[in-house]
């Protein structure tokens, strides 16, 4: 199946700071790809460039396509197309990126409006069947509401509802649930569960939750620095961690079941982007760097089990021997 | 065990304006929490944003009054905001914030700020001062060649290491956390976790840790009280309540928790939003979202009781009706 | 709603009662007019006369409350030097003050807010440095410079426009661009950093990412986010208006009510300072008020209660 | 959290950034308020003549006249001479006048941060009534009728722009105190006095000043002003304003003696607000 985006050597810098080294990436159409990674790390960044939403300032440099369509500092017609229509996004604090001053409803229709050419009635039709559909209480009567008045929960739907209205192929979710309270987290994650098997549509969810991406996705990127270190399907990565990032983040997690023992923390903080160390930028804090390591920027490489690595001394693949031992234990 | 602070039937309410044109409505942020914590025992407090918990900690330093009931710090009542007496008493009673950032004074030498306390409390002379800090850093892990530095020249999780240095300068009795580590990325927040499992115990330290955060709390705490609209709805020992949790909404927190691993499919899934603090309903305040309400939890609330184990729960259906197998 | 008009209401007509107040102790414990009017070679008991005539002799809190009982029913006493009643004096320098301010303002709005947008949008381009300069140094050079300044060139050197004087629209389009150049400049500095700062919110990027064209990102959300502090700036204007006015009439002899006030202050006409100063106390209050219910109408999240 | 905003990426320690250069026109702007300064202070030895010193046989001399640079008046005195004086005697009432507003101001927005309640009520009540005067048209009533002198200019002038900093002080403690170090440090049990003095002024200088930057160029029109319509400083001392209203009368035959003050106070207020400006740019991006 032929990709529905590829990303290749996508490289910003921010005030001639780079903060993206050369990303490659693809998404298949109907696919969940998760992006994992601490803050400055790069992840959502990614997707901002790929659309054009970043500031002037930010210089962009490598090839987002759409399907073959070049989005990479393409004209700005050719993304206000793209936007919305085929590629929709939404973003970490609803409460802020819904305009204060407009009404909901309105905002609703603006988008079906510029996608789908609805307008008046049927319009608002269809705007109020999106707010049932991600699950706004009392749609009707809270069409001509201003986003105050909702709950950030509340809001988020709104901004999925908005998403949903071009009808796109692929939603961008930049840390949809960070801000929200855990009981809340669950529902919109089960919303975009269940809206993604509804519509087919792809789905990049970019999150520092592990967990919470392991719950939406088939595949994932951990991303390191303005690199990404490892990418592989959920099963692979989260059972069998093998670069020694992936692992440490695992590791620094409490846990909600077992012992309760001291946690494995990583040592150290993020490289300043300003100064990032000369070889592999984990390699100040990794246990298992070598020489090489402070030299050489590891290149990412597909491994014999499909999933690809960036790391001169990975963790040992799993034996297949030692898996049959630990199962008759 | 001797109670270190306890908490008895504490009530908290502040005016809220609804809007520029509103009239004020009371919210009662905090509604009748009552707890304990003895010397050297950490008890974690969960709940959601409104929840109340925050406003619950200040209110056991002192820093916000109490409406009604009283807190009492090893026997005695807390003293007045502002009163000289409640000054000294920050020797014994401290807290660690959320932001850390914001928490120190941007403009001073992060060595200065831990000293302050000591400043503040009169405690040894100029030499002896100086030796604390340089041992209040070693502690938490600064290295001594960051004596000097500002607080924007260090990364988050050294500035909360500063915070936390500073809030033990002067040996305090009882440390309030509030989110300590919400706004850390994920490899650092297991280093300060790890700190302040350190600390655990240390010379009778007690500890109050409101997260929302369940796996840190686990991790951390002895005992947990989880809160629901200003209300403590179950409290025990945590390892005990986190394997069987009695009341619904214990329930569906932890279920709610996403966990590498655990998939989405057979979790429960809340309905609804928790109520705005101003318009609590009657009753069990959880029950517009409770699976297993019925008429008697909209008309009364419920109070806590025994569930065996050091456990306590405030819910109507603790017996009976309880489709959870229960482990005891 | 209702509660919110009358508790600003009411403290409109407090700041307003305040300025009067303070306007009357203020001019009552400077001095003595009756010397001023009469001169220094007057004899005592005319003196003595005067001040009885005009109710000076009694104590300061009697003169105060016969002046604020006399104010409620509408009349604002006499001038002392024309007998005239001081609110009809002043009311006949309103419309040249208002010949000038109105349009002034208009040109204040109408340049500014659109230079200042412009300049947001073009940010650190060199159209934007060059607004935010010409902005400063709008309003850094004094009206007074300003107005001497064009009577040089357009009067004196070239002699296309009157230096000064009232009658024809010549007359006015110095004065007019005098009063007009520093609001300009602060209303261009002022919408550009209410522009900047709205084109950072999220939810320009979430218009931009639903596939909102630029320009309807800018006219459609910006905007009506930018308007509520401009809003702002444009009430405080109007005080400042008035408040330049009082030098332009006095440079171009604009027979105003600024000009009226100089006349007035050098020959201590009580009555008529008095009524001029809660004239434009009162203008100012109300500019303010309007702005207060403007920002509401601007701003749902005043308007209607935060559920949460 | 997350990248989501780019500029974090690079926010952490902005303040050591190595010191951006200074743009041309701030720099031309600081050199310029440099040499002021230098005038205000050392306006004795650098005036030619004195102020008063007339010369009758050199009346309304032009400028570059040997021995007059920027020309003579009506009565043959040396514009120069007079200019210099007029700097000193403006930066003199300016200064006075922001460092009165700026003390008053933030005392009273401490005072309402501290005690908040009535004391705040009062504060604000009293900086609306502040921002709802028409203030040049007092002072020029309260100078009129009180007649003028040096010391009444400064202390009413000191009155002009205190509710900014007022608004400011109380704000930026209020919040402070809401969930930031002065709560943290008040929580350490440190005295009013410690918190206010040693934590939150010294944090809220730099906003205080970018504020006195906006209020000292308002101050010194404001003077000129009221000295040009003959209410403030008072002959024979000398303001800038002052000397432009005098010289309006020889705007046509000697126009030199109303435009080399015009010229500073022009390039003098232009100074100061680029240097604002860049001043708030670098230090305080939050106020306006």
């Amino acid at each position: 199946m032929a990709n529905l985006v590829e990303i290749r050597d996508l490289r910003v810098a921010f005030d001639g700071v780079a903060v993206l080294h050369g990303i490659g990436l693809e998404v298949a159409p109907g696919e969940a790809l998760g992006l994992v990674g601490e803050s400055g790390c790069g992840k959502s960044v990614t997707w901002l460039a790929a659309l054009g939403l970043l500031p002037s300032k930010a210089s962009i440099d490598g090839s987002v396509r759409l399907q073959g369509q070049e989005l990479c500092n393409a004209p700005r017609s050719r993304l206000e197309r793209v936007r919305g229509g085929r590629i929709a996004m939404i973003f970490q604090d609803p409460a802020s990126a819904l305009n204060p001053v407009i009404r909901v409803g309105r905002q609703l229709c603006e988008a079906l409006r510029l996608h789908r050419g609805l307008t008046g009635a049927a319009g608002r039709a269809e705007a109020l069947r999106l707010m049932d559909m991600v699950g706004i209480p009392d749609a009707r009567g809270r069409f001509g509401l201003y986003p105050h008045e909702f709950s950030g929960g509340q809001c988020q739907r709104l901004m999925i509802a908005m998403a949903l209205a071009g009808e796109p192929e692929l939603l961008i979710a930049d840390e949809p649930t960070t801000a929200l309270d855990a009981t809340i987290q669950a529902q919109i994650l089960d919303l975009l569960a269940r809206l993604r098997a509804e519509t087919g549509m792809a789905v990049v969810f970019i999150s520092h939750d592990l967990g919470a991406v392991a719950q939406v996705c088939d595949r994932v990127c951990v991303m390191y620095a303005g690199r990404i270190v490892e990418q592989g399907s959920v099963a692979q990565l989260f059972g069998h961690p093998r670069h020694p990032y992936t692992r440490g983040l695992f590791d620094a997690i409490p846990r909600l079941y077992g012992p309760r023992g001291a946690l494995v923390p990583i040592s150290g903080t993020v490289p300043d982007p300003r100064h990032p160390p000369p070889g592999c930028a984990f390699a100040p804090r990794c246990a298992h760097a070598h020489g090489f390591c402070a030299t050489q920027v590891p290149r990412l490489l597909p491994q014999r089990d499909g999933r690809h690595l960036a790391c001169a001394f990975p963790l040992p693949e799993r034996d297949p021997q030692r898996d049959y031992e630990d199962a008759l234990t | 065990m001797s109670a270190l602070i306890e908490a008895e039937d504490l009530v908290r309410v502040y005016a809220t304006r609804q809007g520029l044109f509103g009239r004020a409505v009371p919210v009662r942020a905090v509604d009748g929490v009552s707890l304990r914590v003895a010397r050297g025992e950490t008890l974690g407090i969960v709940g959601e944003s409104g929840s109340g918990k925050s406003t619950l900690g200040r209110m056991l330093l002192g820093v916000d009054p109490a409406q009604g009931g009283v807190v009492r710090f090893d026997g005695a009542p807390l003293p007045d905001k502002g009163t000289p007496a409640w000054r000294a008493l920050r020797a014994r009673l401290q807290m660690v914030y959320q932001d850390p950032l914001a928490a120190l004074d941007r403009r001073l030498p992060i060595a200065r700020q831990i000293r302050e306390p000591l400043d503040i409390h009169a405690r040894g002379d100029d030499a002896a001062r100086r030796a604390r800090v340089a041992e209040l850093m070693q502690s938490v892990g600064l290295r001594a060649d960051q004596a000097g530095r500002y607080p924007h020249e260090l990364s988050g999780g050294q500035r909360q290491r500063v915070v936390i240095a500073r809030a033990l300068a002067c040996a305090p009795e009882l440390l309030v956390c509030d989110e300590p580590v919400s706004a850390l990325d994920v490899s650092i927040q297991a280093q300060v976790v790890n700190l302040l499992r350190g600390l655990r115990g240390e010379n009778g330290l007690a500890m109050v840790f409101i997260s929302h955060d369940l796996k840190v709390v686990r991790n951390l705490c002895d005992r947990v009280a989880v809160m629901y609209l200003g209300r403590i709805v179950e409290e025990g020992p945590v390892e005990r309540l986190f394997a069987a949790p009695r009341h619904p909404y214990t329930r569906a927190l932890i279920s709610s928790v996403p966990d590498p691993g655990q998939p989405l499919k057979g979790r429960i899934i809340l309905q609804g939003e928790p109520p705005n603090p101003a318009k609590r309903p009657p009753g069990c305040a959880f029950y517009p979202r409770c699976p297993q309400a019925s008429g008697i939890c909209r008309a009364e609330l419920p109070q806590m009781r025994a569930t065996g184990q050091g456990c306590r729960a405030a819910c109507h259906h603790l017996d009976g009706a309880d489709p959870v197998p229960q482990a005891a | 709603m209702i509660r919110f008009v009358s508790l600003r209401l009411l403290r409109a007509l407090v700041t307003v009662l305040a300025v009067m107040t303070f306007s009357f102790v203020v001019l009552r414990m400077s001095g003595d007019p009756a010397e001023v009017l009469l001169g220094p070679d007057v004899p005592q008991n005319v003196i003595d006369a005067f001040r009885r005539q005009w109710g000076l002799d009694a104590p300061l809190w009697r003169q105060y409350l016969s002046y604020l009982g006399a104010i409620f029913q509408g009349d604002f006493g006499l001038s002392m030097r024309d007998r005239a009643p001081a609110l009809d004096l002043v009311l006949e320098r309103v419309p040249a003050t208002l010949m000038l301010t109105v349009p002034a303002l208009i040109l204040k709005l109408g340049i500014g807010i659109p230079a200042g947008i412009f300049a947001a949008l073009h940010r650190d381009s060199a159209i934007d440095r060059g607004v935010i300069f010409l902005a400063i140094l709008g309003f850094t050079i004094p009206s007074f410079v300003m107005g001497l300044v064009l009577v040089l060139i357009f009067a004196v050197t070239l002699g296309v426009l009157p230096s000064g004087g009232f009658g024809t629209w010549q007359n006015a389009i110095l004065p007019g661009i005098t009063i007009s150049i520093g609001g300009i400049g602060i209303i261009a500095r002022f919408s550009r950093s209410a522009m900047i700062e709205v084109l950072g919110q999220p939810y320009i990027r979430t218009a931009s990412a639903k596939g909102v064209k630029w320009h309807d990102v800018v006219r459609g959300h910006a905007l009506p986010n930018a308007a509520i502090p401009i809003v702002t700036i444009a009430g405080f204007m109007v005080g400042s208006l008035i408040a330049g006015a009082v030098v332009v009439e006095t440079i171009f002899s604009w027979p105003g009510i600024g000009r009226l006030l100089i006349v007035s202050v050098s020959n201590r006409d009580l009555a008529v300072v008095q009524c001029i100063l809660l004239l434009i106390a009162a203008v100012m209050v109300t500019a303010n008020l309007i702005v207060d219910l403007l920002y509401g109408w601007l701003d749902p999240r005043l308007r209607t209660g935060t559920a949460h | 959290m997350t990248a989501t905003n780019p500029p974090d990426l690079l926010a952490r320690d902005d303040r050591r950034r190595p010191r951006a250069a200074i743009p041309t026109a701030v720099a031309l702007g600081l050199g310029w308020l440099a040499l002021m300064v230098l005038c205000a202070i050392l306006a004795d030895l650098l005036r030619p003549y004195d102020i008063t010193q007339m010369d009758l046989s050199a009346r309304l001399m032009p400028p570059l006249t040997p021995g007059h640079w920027l020309g003579t008046d009506e009565l043959g005195r040396d514009v120069l001479s007079r200019l210099i004086q007029s700097v000193r005697v403006s930066l003199v009432i300016a200064f006075g006048a922001t460092a009165i507003s700026a003390a008053f101001g933030t005392t009273l927005g401490f005072l309402a941060a501290r005690f908040r309640g009535l004391v705040e009520q009062f504060v604000v009540m009293l900086a609306d009534f502040q921002a709802a005067l028409p203030f040049l048209i007092m002072s020029l009533a309260v100078l009129a009728f009180f007649g003028s002198s040096m010391l009444l200019l400064v202390c009413l002038m000191g009155f002009y722009g205190w509710e900014r900093y007022a608004r400011i002080a109380r704000g930026l403690a209020i919040a402070a105190g809401a969930q930031g170090y002065a709560a943290a440090v008040e929580q350490l049990g440190a005295t009013p006095r410690r918190l206010y003095l040693g934590h939150i002024l010294p944090n809220v200088a730099s906003t205080l000043i970018v504020s006195m930057t906006l209020t000292f160029p308002e101050i010194i029109l404001m003077e000129s002003g009221l000295s040009f319509l003959g209410l403030g400083v008072q002959p024979p001392e000398t303001s800038l304003g002052n000397m432009v209203g005098f010289g309006r009368d020889y705007l046509t035959t000697a126009p030199w003696i109303m435009l080399a003050p015009s010229v500073v106070i022009m390039i003098t207020t232009l100074s100061i607000s680029l240097v604002g400006d860049w001043l708030r740019d670098r230090l305080d991006p939050t106020v306006r």
